[in-house]
């Protein structure tokens, strides 16, 4: 059984004086628990519109289950900001410049669950541990770490709750490769540690190959093609597909290899 | 003998909390029509060097020690005017994002007939109309339609277009692109990438390419050459490099590529070759 | 034009030339003047008017809506008096009518008498003191500009050079001395003590000097700091490191790129600043003896002529508007952005 | 949660550590200390109150009696100064917290709210702004008695316009920020994104643009002092007291050259301490250190 299902999506974004543009037209997803579905697309495709939706921040058309009841955010968004929850792209904006990372991590327990001091400290604690940041960061400000260290605790507060299902929207495009891998290995082994599923968004396929069962190539706001990472990567079938995967610059066989 | 020849650039940083060795020892040489790709993440000193050899760091007042001869000539004891000269004229460069590097108060072509009134005295018409003739030439469609646009109203990838007419246009020996393309979407990447290549064999011209990505400098160049913290750390033919790396950070730059590796497995991280490296 | 290019091109490439000089002239005014004539009018009609109404109406509900009549100042009228004063002023209609009415006269260009100084009507009081603090707050103006401008664009050069302290000094003086302390000090000094300049009236063009430096100085300052800071800002940009990477001369760099962008600033502030010369002209007049607007509109005050301070305040109120909407024009002709942004809006 | 409290300011201490680096700012706000202390208490210690007439002492020099000499009824002034810079203070103060308090609320919610209600709220400032304000006042003056309460009021309510479009504007970038969108994901409640994470990250600009409106407050209250059109005698103000002594300039500059040095000196300290604290508290300097 999917966890979570999309039917018939759309959004539409309204502008004064100006047609209503479609960033997303009718998208259909399914994804089982467990696994990790990888949507990629160009910049401007809808896929962060997609994502958007699914979380309640973009009012949108279709439909949307999650453990086959209906996704409503309006009556039932406190219970389920505990079970979605999102990674961002840009480590440097997504974390309040002004909090630290203990009340980075401290704040959402505070809001979801009673928990004494005592025992959010334990629950912070042990998050901060699982992402491998040392202890000692915990008093520390945004501004004192680096990229990588700063998605660590990003991560660290998408995952306090314990959420079933986590978007990772781009999580590790603005990074360099060496720091790259870190955090790919890390979000494997969490989704592993914690039973996560996830919805992987990037548009770099190499990354999404390594981490995806499945994917789906989003274009104009549909999607185009969807399968198997493997498969589809190696032997895609749509023109779009095709040549998005003939742009990638490769190392291996390199010189003429856009052509 | 080649066409430009750097020798042991020194470029330092003074900041209040100490000195930023940005470049440390850098040699490097560029053959006439070649293609030297430079690759490094972010904060190695591969743009520090290239800026530099232009005058063209930006605050706080760097410190460069070292030579860059050019046909003879030494880069660093230029004086500004000569310097100015060589500028847009001998060697251009191309920007990494597109959409802050045009002028948005100027006129498209204007903006690239600006190198041929200051260079060659041409007068605004006539600048004009080769600034079209160039626009062509970089595929932009109508160009003499678009001429008159804004930056604004061009799409990133028709900006790079737009940043390498400006740059071609007097016809340079060597263009120097830095991170042309990370800005942008992977097929207009590829677009972009193909446009370079295609002027470079066309006019002849040398061409110094700088990324983070490995592949993106694989992708066109003949030589690479990778710099870590300052220093570079290795260079050579482009096949013998990917094949055959020499040292542990470039292995670890290419190991580290998710495509190398079997799909959910464990990424060997850098921090991995290099003790690996050490150990051995 | 066809003579010079020849020398460089081929006649098809000058033939493709002419057209595209044609085409360009054509252009300009389907592409540059066209858009501003039509922000100009929306402007004014979808901000000039709204402001200029809701500026009556605040205005004159709260010279009418306050307790006691105009004319309660003066003790000795009788009732019998008051009554006629009120009727023929038209006072003892309900308030909306007297606003419309009000408002008709304003339009025809009739603001009403003069309640301290019988016998003039606020019209003839206004229009000869008009020009001269007009000519005061333009002359000031453009000392401002000159000056401040260029302090700001020298200090921008070289930041944190000798220049850029000198500059950024006299600034931050200038703003810290207000005109109604620079302009008897001036006077003191320049007038009264070292006699070279006049420091009454407004005939020769000498007169002129004490006033307009005294009025103008403070904006000459918020000038040279504002150029300054949207200089710099402009010239950390990155388009200015791909024009010198073009080889532009460091001149050519500031005044053909760098400029347009950097005196934004300098041009949001003309709208606020000429209210503030117009205004802090009445104190450079009271300084200088200078028969202007300060003279009429601050015994007014005092003496608490209503219809003639309100007609001072709408006709403030009126200039300031005007200028607003250049002020906003001229920022949108610099700017291509702002030009489609609001365009569409 | 006393712990907490003191770590949260830490950034703050940061933009604290850096602006007492900064000698210029550090003097200015040594100068405006002693300038308000000296204010507050100065005319409590002096022999003289700022009415009391002396006409067998008019017009006398600064001396060792009467450190800035007396006017032309014999008064103290150096009493008089300091009195009026009381005036001249509680206004700034007054003024500036109405703006403060209405700023920073229009502000925020225009920009935290947008869409339609942000377009009118913003509306309604662009019309207010291009009134003539300065003649309002004067106006007010003109309808109502003169009186300081009034004055207040009227100058603090032309200054919130330019708070609130501060406020608003920096609300407005900061809402789409990854951050505030992290907090929406996290289902924190509307008001606790706004109280909690977004204004306090606008807490840097609204100290800058205070240190700003106070003197800006300062200049219109002397301005209409000046003019004859603010407080009235008996009491002073510095605008009065300038007025007052420009009639005897010549021949005794002190009367004007006191009162003028006093609002001098407190207008370059708050400018010091202002761009001070601008350059303290600038983001773009936050990530160093």
């Amino acid at each position: 059984m999917s966890l979570l299902s999309v039917k018939n999506l759309e959004v539409e974004f309204r502008k004064r004086n100006a047609a209503p543009v479609k960033a997303v037209r009718g998208v259909s997803l399914e994804i089982a628990a467990g696994e990790t579905l990888g949507l990629v697309g160009e910049s401007g495709c809808g896929k962060t519109t997609l994502s958007r939706a699914i979380l309640g921040l973009k009012a949108c058309r279709g439909e949307l289950k999650f453990k086959g009841e209906d996704l409503d955010w309006r009556t039932r968004g406190r219970a389920l900001r505990q079970e979605l929850q999102l990674i961002f792209q840009d480590p440097y904006a997504s974390l309040n410049p002004r909090f630290t990372v203990e009340q980075t991590l401290e704040e959402p327990l505070k809001v979801h669950r009673k928990l004494s001091r005592g025992e959010r400290k334990v629950l912070v604690e042990e998050m901060v541990a699982k992402v491998e940041l040392p202890l000692n960061a915990l008093g520390k400000y945004p501004h004192a770490f680096s990229g990588g260290q700063r998605q660590r605790i990003a991560i660290a507060r998408a995952l306090i709750l314990k959420p079933e299902f986590v978007i990772a929207d781009e999580p590790v495009s603005a990074l360099d490769v060496s720091v790259q891998a870190h955090i790919l290995n890390l979000l494997l082994d969490l989704k592993a540690e914690m039973g996560l599923t996830l919805l992987f968004i990037s548009h770099d396929l190499s990354v999404v190959r390594h981490v995806a069962d499945r994917v789906a190539v989003m274009y104009q706001g549909q999607i185009v093609e969807e399968g198997d990472s493997g498969s589809l990567l190696e032997n895609p079938q749509e023109a779009y597909t095709r040549k998005l995967v003939e742009a990638v610059p490769k190392l291996i066989g390199n010189r003429d290899g856009g052509r | 003998m080649s066409q430009l020849s750097v020798r042991n650039l020194h470029v330092t940083f003074p900041l209040r909390e100490g000195t930023l060795h940005a470049a440390k020892d850098v040699s490097f040489d560029l053959q006439k029509g070649e293609a030297l790709g430079i690759v490094g993440e972010s904060g190695s000193g591969k743009s520090v060097c290239v800026s530099s050899l232009l005058g063209l760091l930006p605050m706080p007042p760097a410190i460069t020690s070292g030579e860059a001869v050019f046909e003879g000539q030494d880069l660093y004891r230029c004086s500004p005017a000569q310097l100015r000269a060589i500028r847009g004229k001998r060697i251009s460069m191309i920007f990494q994002d597109p959409m802050t590097s045009l002028n948005p108060h100027m006129r498209v072509v204007d903006q690239i007939a600006e190198p041929l009134r200051i260079h060659e005295g041409l007068s605004k018409n006539a600048a004009r109309a080769r600034a079209v003739k160039a626009m062509e030439s970089v595929g932009i469609p109508d160009a003499a339609q678009r001429a008159k646009s804004w930056p604004h109203e061009f799409s990133g990838g028709m900006r790079q277009r737009v940043m390498i007419a400006m740059a071609m246009i007097s016809e340079p020996e060597i263009l120097i692109a830095d991170e042309p393309t990370t800005a942008l979407d992977v097929t207009v990447q590829r677009q972009i990438l193909n446009l370079i290549r295609d002027l470079q064999k066309k006019t002849g011209m040398s061409l110094i390419l700088i990324s983070h990505d490995l592949a993106v400098v694989a992708s066109i160049c003949d030589r690479i050459a990778v710099m870590r913290h300052g220093v570079m750390v290795e260079q050579g033919n482009s096949k013998e490099v990917l094949s055959n790396p020499q040292h542990p950070y470039t292995r670890g730059l290419l190991e580290c590529n998710p495509a190398l590796h079997e799909p959910g497995s464990r990424l060997t991280t850098l921090e991995e070759m290099m003790e690996e490296a050490e150990d051995s | 034009m066809v003579l010079p290019l020849a020398k460089y091109f081929s006649d098809d490439q000058c033939k493709l030339l002419t057209d595209f000089k044609a085409d360009l002239d054509e252009s300009l005014y389907a592409r540059q003047v066209a858009p501003v004539i039509r922000f100009f009018f929306y402007r004014l009609l979808f901000q000039a008017v709204p402001t200029l109404l809701v500026l009556t109406l605040l205005s004159f509900m709260l010279v009418r809506l306050a307790p006691g009549s105009p004319f309660a100042s003066e003790k000795e009228l009788s009732a019998q008096t008051l009554e006629n004063l009120n009727r023929a002023y038209g006072l003892d209609q309900p308030v909306p009518v007297q606003y419309v009415r009000y408002l008709g006269g304003v339009l025809q260009g009739d603001l009403g008498p003069s309640l301290t100084k019988p016998g003039y009507s606020v019209r003839e009081l206004i229009a000869s003191a008009l020009p001269v603090s007009l000519e005061l707050g333009l002359l000031a103006l453009l000392y401002a500009l000159v000056v401040g401008l260029s302090l700001g664009v020298l200090a921008a050069i070289r930041p944190n050079g000798w220049g850029d302290h000198f500059a950024m000094s006299l600034a931050l003086l200038g703003i810290c001395i207000p005109g109604f302390v620079l302009g008897p000090l001036l006077a003191l000094a320049f007038g009264l003590k070292l006699e070279w300049l006049p420091v009454m009236g407004w005939d020769s063009p000498a007169d002129r000097i004490l006033p307009v430096i005294s009025l103008g100085s403070i904006y000459a300052a918020y000038i040279a700091r504002l150029a300054r800071g949207g200089m710099l800002e402009e010239l950390s940009k990155d388009y200015i490191r791909t024009a010198r990477a073009k080889g532009l001369s460091e001149t050519r760099v500031i005044l053909g790129h760098a400029l347009r962008g950097g005196i934004q600033p300098v041009i949001s502030l003309l709208g606020p600043a000429a209210a503030g010369l117009l205004t802090g002209a009445f104190v450079v007049e009271v300084i200088f003896n200078i028969p202007g607007m300060g003279r009429v509109i601050v015994p007014a005050a005092q003496n608490r002529d209503q219809f003639l301070v309100l007609g001072c305040v709408l006709l403030f109120g009126g200039l300031m508007v005007l200028f607003n909407t250049l002020v906003d024009v001229v920022l949108a002709w610099l700017n291509p952005r702002i030009r489609l942004h609001k365009e569409s809006a | 949660m006393k712990n907490r409290n003191l770590r949260s300011y830490s950034l703050g201490a940061d933009a604290w550590r850096r602006l007492l680096r900064n000698r210029a700012a550090v003097s200015g706000l040594v100068l405006l200390i002693l300038m308000v202390l000296a204010c507050v208490a100065g005319p409590w210690f002096s022999a003289y109150t700022f009415e009391e007439m002396d006409l067998f002492s008019a017009n006398e020099a600064p001396s060792a009696k009467h450190w800035f000499g007396t006017d032309e009824l014999g008064r103290d002034l150096m009493t008089r100064t300091l009195v009026g810079g009381r005036i001249s203070f509680a206004v700034a103060l007054a003024a500036t917290l109405v703006s403060l308090l209405i700023g920073v609320t229009y502000g925020g919610v225009s920009g935290y709210v947008g869409g339609r209600l942000d377009t009118l709220m913003m509306r309604i400032v662009d019309v207010l702004y291009a009134l003539p304000f300065t003649l309002l006042v004067i106006l007010l003056i003109t309808v109502f008695e003169r009186n300081l309460m009034l004055l207040f009021i009227a100058i603090g309510a032309v200054e919130w316009l330019t708070m609130a479009r501060i406020v608003r504007g920096q609300v407005m970038g900061l809402r789409h920020q990854e951050f505030i969108e992290a907090c929406q994901v996290l289902g924190y409640s509307q008001a606790r994104i706004l109280f909690r994470h977004l204004l306090p990250n606008v807490l840097g600009t609204v100290i800058i643009y205070v240190t700003l409106t106070i003197p800006s407050v300062m200049l219109l209250e002397a301005f209409l002092s000046f003019l004859g059109l603010g407080v009235q005698p008996p009491m002073s103000s510095w605008g009065s007291l300038i007025e007052d002594g420009r009639g005897a300039m010549e021949d005794f500059p002190w009367l004007m050259i006191f009162p003028g040095l006093a609002l001098f000196v407190t207008l370059l300290a708050l400018n010091f301490l202002g761009d001070g604290l601008r350059d303290a508290l600038d983001p773009r300097r936050g990530g160093e250190s």
